[in-house]
């Protein structure tokens, strides 16, 4: 637009065509743009003759962010030379691999504020997770709470009814005495977090069905926070078809002054000084949101609107240029037709990041009926403006237009260049003196924060409500903990969501790539051992700045492993997000990947748990046990940082996971547990704990090519393992399965009496331990 | 067909599982909105049973059910005292129980008051819990142990003074009490009684029996895939056939 | 909102009845003993800021001590405490 | 308990910060108004009455200072305000 913008008294206007180097590089920092990202800003106002407004120049700033328009995954990486790696992390590794892998029942792939997968007939499945950590770093419980809040706008965003919440969080260690510097000690922060999310979730009414909890001296200084909600959609009223001349309809809470500028908060460092951070700070308020459901429901299954989405990073401004965007055209905003809470600038109103707002597109004819909607839920909303066809992003205060600019410019940041530097991985093993007593090491490793139970905190959310809830995060009733939720979504329909998580971030201190590798098999696992198939994976980077080129080289590692896991499973990426910046006065977080799997279930009641069911079933371990302690639990406790990580055999996994589908649709699984974190030794503890009964096995029998080492045996973490009670009688039947898919097997005894009793390689009994005993160690609160 | 009623305003949320539960049973269930009773759009006596389902009506400010309890007796009251008088049921569930309570619906009777104090664990509790049926109520049909999962975190009934606990024993009014798997009492301790209730009430009917509060929720625990498998056969549907059945004679 | 010429404004507390068990109270307590702090008890409760628009010093009081009957308070287990503040 | 000669009794009350939405502080007023109150406008925030071992007033101040740093409540977010009763 040529036309000078008049400027109402609270409207600046910044000197950008009289800048030169130092003003812009002043400019570019209180905007927080790199000094090219300013420059390529400049270019655009002497093109179009005049100065930026501040309205501009902060919407600009907003879009722009990391946060909003993943600079990083999305620009080229180059190494020390100036040789590219890679150009564009996401296309190339990412979305390349969900592309060439072409599941038919993919519908929508990191497009849409969420992905979905076609789950029954007419019906989809949307999911997303996302981070929330700076906020949870700064108020554990307001920042977790708005996390929540934050994703299931993203699942409302696709039009789909929120179904489950999943919360995975990683947290300084429990035991550190002192307080570092001004960081809330990491007790504090995981009761905050723990209570925001409870308190978030409970209220709106949706369950929280799965999560995870790390601790590690990574996080003390960064905590994270990974909030993800799941939802279900009709796919026929899947509205995308935003117009020229749709009315813009702004439903929710009143916009205030909460929550200014957290897209770009969320890109920088925390500096630890906790009085700066006011202002990014945002309040929840759940029952909003539940008003904001209903209200999103009933206007699709009307068929009112053409497209929605969510008010998250970067406000209005950022939920305003994305629909105009997607109908490739412009809009126009009346900055004074906001319903806000108190007097604000143009600019304010923007960008505020004010919680349980979301954007309708709707063509003027139902507006009526929208607002009729709204009042009936008793939520506010306001005709804010509408969609044009100039392809010019326009904002209006006091009649005066305050902001004029390309949507296409805003949606197109320049290409970042980044910097890797190659690290040589080096794995050795030096090996570990053999404990006294395996039992007392058993005992110690469910004791450890990182295996101990998680029940004080998960009873602390509602997991039932809806009363779709089939197979539950705990198995009730001695709390045991089942590998994956099942939801059952639709009344009339016998099929399940399963939903698990792979979160292995301790691996990525000896290497990145097998850290990767590890969480999705684990995540695949975890959905196999409940009874899931077909899945889909979400991918979610928490990492330190990308302005490190030690952080970039890990983080391409990362994502190349995502590529080749993913075709080496056949499991496409979705969905996912990357949160960088991740940095305190303490160094980088912890680089830390959660893999989401989201897979089906035909039939909920052969859902298979992790209790121990009927005396005189066989005892199976499926996979095979190498010496990969590297990263383990075992190996921390024994103050340990070298050793093999174990790695990924698709081909040995994937039988192993095909073997036990079949066994399950054969009925004759009666329970199932996942080997991850302490081993052998872990998972059949928990299943001796989870039941009344006990077991009795041989670890002579167990495949692999260790050492003749007990507590090797018993604390690997050989990625593609399981065991599995099978029915007794049915042994036969399970082997011919097992044989056919190829898996490695073999029967370590049985279920019997009520203890966990071991026998070691030698023969004798390394392990005599009663429920009591497991339960005491394993429930030993930590924290 | 009967018609029961399940009320919602912001923040219940409940009301599908309720309204399901109900039709499994053999009635036809209708969500309505406060509102639409407030402005006269709908008339509870059309209506031959009422739900007040679990949530978090207002998000439990101040104390749980109080807000919606203030929003029922300030508007509605003429509305719900004509219901209960016509001798229709009234079934609250967790923070329906809380709304009855802090209405005075019940306990109901002389002299008497009571509340649902925090848990004594101080936080939202989510566990299966067994409910051994030691009263009789019109709205409660079913084995004498059964188990129900709970989820909450204000469920401590307490008494306005220890006889009035005596005196709902006695006339039989404290319908379900929580219980050891074996079916002794849970004698307040947790997590047995997941929430210190007084003398370890879990449901509680008033003395026409037609008005029950409960906090455990029977709309969890309708189908098998819903129970764990140690706790089956889910008894909760018994709750809203027993319920229909009252509703019935208003027909 | 300036509270108008004749807004009184008052503080209410709001205590669980002595006797009863307070919960909250009590963990506090156990996680301040925890951290270190020489406390020898700590009760919790809810308080409101209320601005009123009534006539009187006299009229607040009868007022507060409604809202309390009305919405604040469960007599069965609370406690309210008014105090007019101006 | 009681409270030991020495203790210091203290009450502290955490409000949300000016400018931060007070969510209940909205669903009360609203109630209130709805039940016929003259409500110009009401807050809520939680209170805590503490009995404290420390020898001086001055201490008991500054121990109120530090539980509200360490556990009561969020710079960030909160407003303590500490009254030394007896
Ligand atoms: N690292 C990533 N890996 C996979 N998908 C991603 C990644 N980052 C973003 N996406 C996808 O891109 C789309 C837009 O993401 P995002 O900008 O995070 O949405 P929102 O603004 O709603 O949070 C989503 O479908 C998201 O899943
Ligand atoms: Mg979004």
């Amino acid at each position: 637009m040529s036309r000078r913008l008049t400027r109402p008294a609270d409207v600046g206007e910044i000197d950008l065509l009289g800048a030169g180097m130092e003003e812009l590089t002043g400019i570019a920092s209180a905007f927080g743009l790199s000094l090219k990202e300013a420059e390529v800003v400049k270019g655009y106002f002497v093109g179009l003759g005049r100065n930026p407004t501040d309205v501009e120049l902060h919407a600009i700033s907003q879009l722009w962010s990391e946060h909003c328009r993943h600079k990083t995954f999305r620009g080229i990486v180059m190494d020390e030379d100036g040789k590219g790696i890679v150009d564009d992390i996401l296309s190339s590794y990412i979305a390349r691999a969900t592309e060439k892998i072409g599941a038919p029942w993919v519908v929508s792939f990191l497009e849409d504020d969420a992905g979905v997968v076609r789950f029954v007939d007419g019906y989809g499945v949307a999911v997303k997770v996302e981070t929330h950590n700076h906020p949870s770093a700064i108020d554990p419980f307001g920042g977790a709470a708005t996390g929540i809040g934050g994703v299931i706008r993203d699942v409302l965003a696709v039009w789909a009814d929120p179904i489950a919440l999943v919360d995975v969080l990683c947290f300084g260690p429990p035991d550190i005495h002192q307080e570092i510097g001004e960081f809330l000690h990491p007790r504090r922060i995981a009761r905050g977090v723990v209570d925001g999310i409870g308190y978030y979730g409970n209220n709106v009414g949706i369950p929280t069905v799965a999560g995870a909890v790390c601790f590690d001296e990574g996080y003390v200084g960064n905590v994270v926070v990974y909030a993800g909600c799941l939802g279900l959609l009709p796919l026929d009223r899947y509205a995308r078809n935003p117009r020229s001349g749709d009315a813009l309809v702004l439903i929710g809470n009143r916009t205030g002054r909460d929550g200014m500028g957290g897209a770009s908060f969320a890109s920088s460092s925390l500096s630890g000084k906790v009085e700066e951070l006011r202002p990014a700070v945002q309040i929840p308020d759940p029952i909003e949101e539940e008003k904001l459901l209903r209200f999103v429901s009933k206007v699709r299954d009307e068929g009112l609107a053409s497209a929605i989405t969510d008010l998250g990073g970067g406000g209005l401004a950022v939920a305003a240029a994305e629909i105009a965007g997607r109908a490739s055209s412009g809009c126009f905003l009346d900055l004074d037709a906001v319903h806000v809470r108190e007097e604000m600038k143009p600019w304010e109103i923007l960008v505020s990041e004010s919680q349980e707002r979301m954007l309708l597109a709707a063509p003027s004819g139902n507006l009526d009926r929208v607002m009729d909607l709204a009042e009936e839920e008793e939520l506010e909303a306001s005709r804010i403006g509408s969609l044009t066809g100039t392809g010019i992003f326009e904002a209006s205060h006091e009649e005066a237009t305050v902001m004029g600019i390309s949507v296409e410019f805003l949606l197109h940041p320049p290409k970042s260049v980044k910097v890797a530097r190659r690290r040589r991985v080096r794995e050795f093993d030096l090996g570990m003196p053999e404990p006294t007593s395996v039992e007392g090491a058993l005992l110690e490793l469910l004791s450890s924060p990182n295996v101990s139970s998680r029940e004080s905190l998960i009873r602390t959310y509602d997991f039932e409500v809806r009363g779709n809830t089939a197979v539950k995060p705990l198995e009730e009733p001695f709390g045991g903990p089942n590998d994956a939720a099942v939801i059952k979504p639709l009344d009339e329909r016998r099929e399940g969501i399963v939903i698990s998580v792979g979160l292995k971030p301790r691996y990525s201190r000896i290497s990145p790539y097998w850290m990767a590798a590890s969480s999705i098999e684990e995540s695949l696992r975890n959905n196999v051992a409940v009874g899931g198939r077909r899945m889909a994976i979400l991918d979610n980077f928490v990492w330190g700045s990308p302005e490190d080129p030690d952080n970039m080289w890990s983080l391409v590692e990362a994502a190349r492993a995502c590529h080749d896991l993913a075709m080496a499973f056949g499991t496409p990426f979705i969905s996912g997000k990357d949160s960088l910046y991740n940095e305190s006065p303490l160094g980088p977080v912890l680089p830390t990947l959660l893999i989401t799997a989201v897979g089906l279930i035909p039939d909920v009641e052969k859902s298979v748990t992790v209790s121990l069911k009927n005396k005189g079933d066989s005892i199976y371990v499926l996979g095979t046990t190498r010496k990969e302690l590297g990263g383990s639990e075992y190996y921390a406790l024994r103050g340990a940082g070298w050793g093999h990580v174990p790695k990924v055999k698709p081909d040995e996994s994937k039988a192993v996971m095909d073997c036990l589908t079949a066994a399950i649709d054969d009925g004759i699984v009666m329970a199932a547990h996942d080997v991850s974190d302490g081993g052998l030794g872990v998972a059949l503890a928990e299943m001796v704990l989870s039941s009344g009964l006990g077991m009795e096995v041989s670890l002579r029998s167990v495949p692999g090519d260790l050492v003749k080492r007990d507590d090797y045996l018993l604390f690997s973490e050989s990625n593609g393992r399981f065991i599995v009670e099978v029915e007794m009688g049915s042994e036969g039947r399970f082997e011919e399965i097992a044989d056919e898919k190829g898996c490695t097997y073999a029967r370590m005894g049985r279920v019997r009496g009520d203890r966990l009793q071991v026998e070691g390689y030698d023969g004798r009994t390394i392990i005599d331990l009663g429920h009591e005993e497991l339960r005491d160690a394993w429930r030993r609160e930590q924290w | 067909m009967v018609r029961v009623a399940v009320l919602r305003v912001p923040g219940t949320n409940c009301d599908r599982e309720t309204a399901r539960a109900i039709e499994e049973a053999g009635a036809e269930a209708f969500v309505l909105h406060v509102g639409q009773l407030e402005r006269g759009e709908e008339d509870l006596m059309n209506y031959h049973g009422l739900v007040i389902p679990g949530g978090f009506s207002y998000g439990d400010r101040i104390r749980a059910g109080a807000v919606l309890a203030a929003r029922l007796g300030s508007k509605l009251d003429e509305q719900i005292e004509e219901f209960a008088a016509s001798n229709r049921p009234i079934l609250g569930i967790c923070n329906g129980f809380q709304v009855l309570v802090e209405l005075g619906l019940l306990p109901g009777f002389e002299g008497c008051r009571a509340a649902l104090a925090p848990n004594e664990s101080a936080h939202f509790e989510c566990r299966w819990v067994w409910l051994k049926k030691t009263g009789s109520c019109d709205l409660a049909i079913g084995p004498p142990l059964q188990a129900m999962p709970i989820a909450h975190s204000e469920g401590r009934l307490v008494f306005s003074s220890p006889s009035c606990l005596e005196k709902a024993g006695s006339a039989g009014l404290i319908v379900y009490r929580y219980a050891k798997p074996d079916g002794s009492s849970a004698d307040g301790e947790y997590p047995y009684n997941p929430n210190g209730s007084q003398g370890d009430v879990a449901a509680l009917c008033n003395p026409s029996r037609m008005i029950m509060g409960i906090m455990p929720h029977p709309e969890r625990a309708i189908y098998n895939w819903q129970t764990p498998l140690r706790l089956r056969p889910p008894a909760g549907l018994g709750i809203f056939r027993a319920l229909i059945s009252a509703a019935e004679r208003s027909l | 909102m300036a509270p108008r010429s004749q807004g009184y404004k008052l503080k209410i507390e709001v205590w669980l009845k002595e006797g009863l068990v307070d919960a909250e109270g009590k963990t506090l307590e156990e996680a301040l003993v925890d951290l270190g702090f020489p406390i020898e008890s700590a009760k919790a409760g809810r308080v409101y800021e209320i601005i009123l628009n009534v006539e009187s010093r006299e009229e607040a009081g009868e007022e507060a001590e409604r809202m309390c009957d009305k919405l604040l308070a469960n007599p069965v287990k609370d406690r309210c405490v008014v105090d007019i503040i101006e």
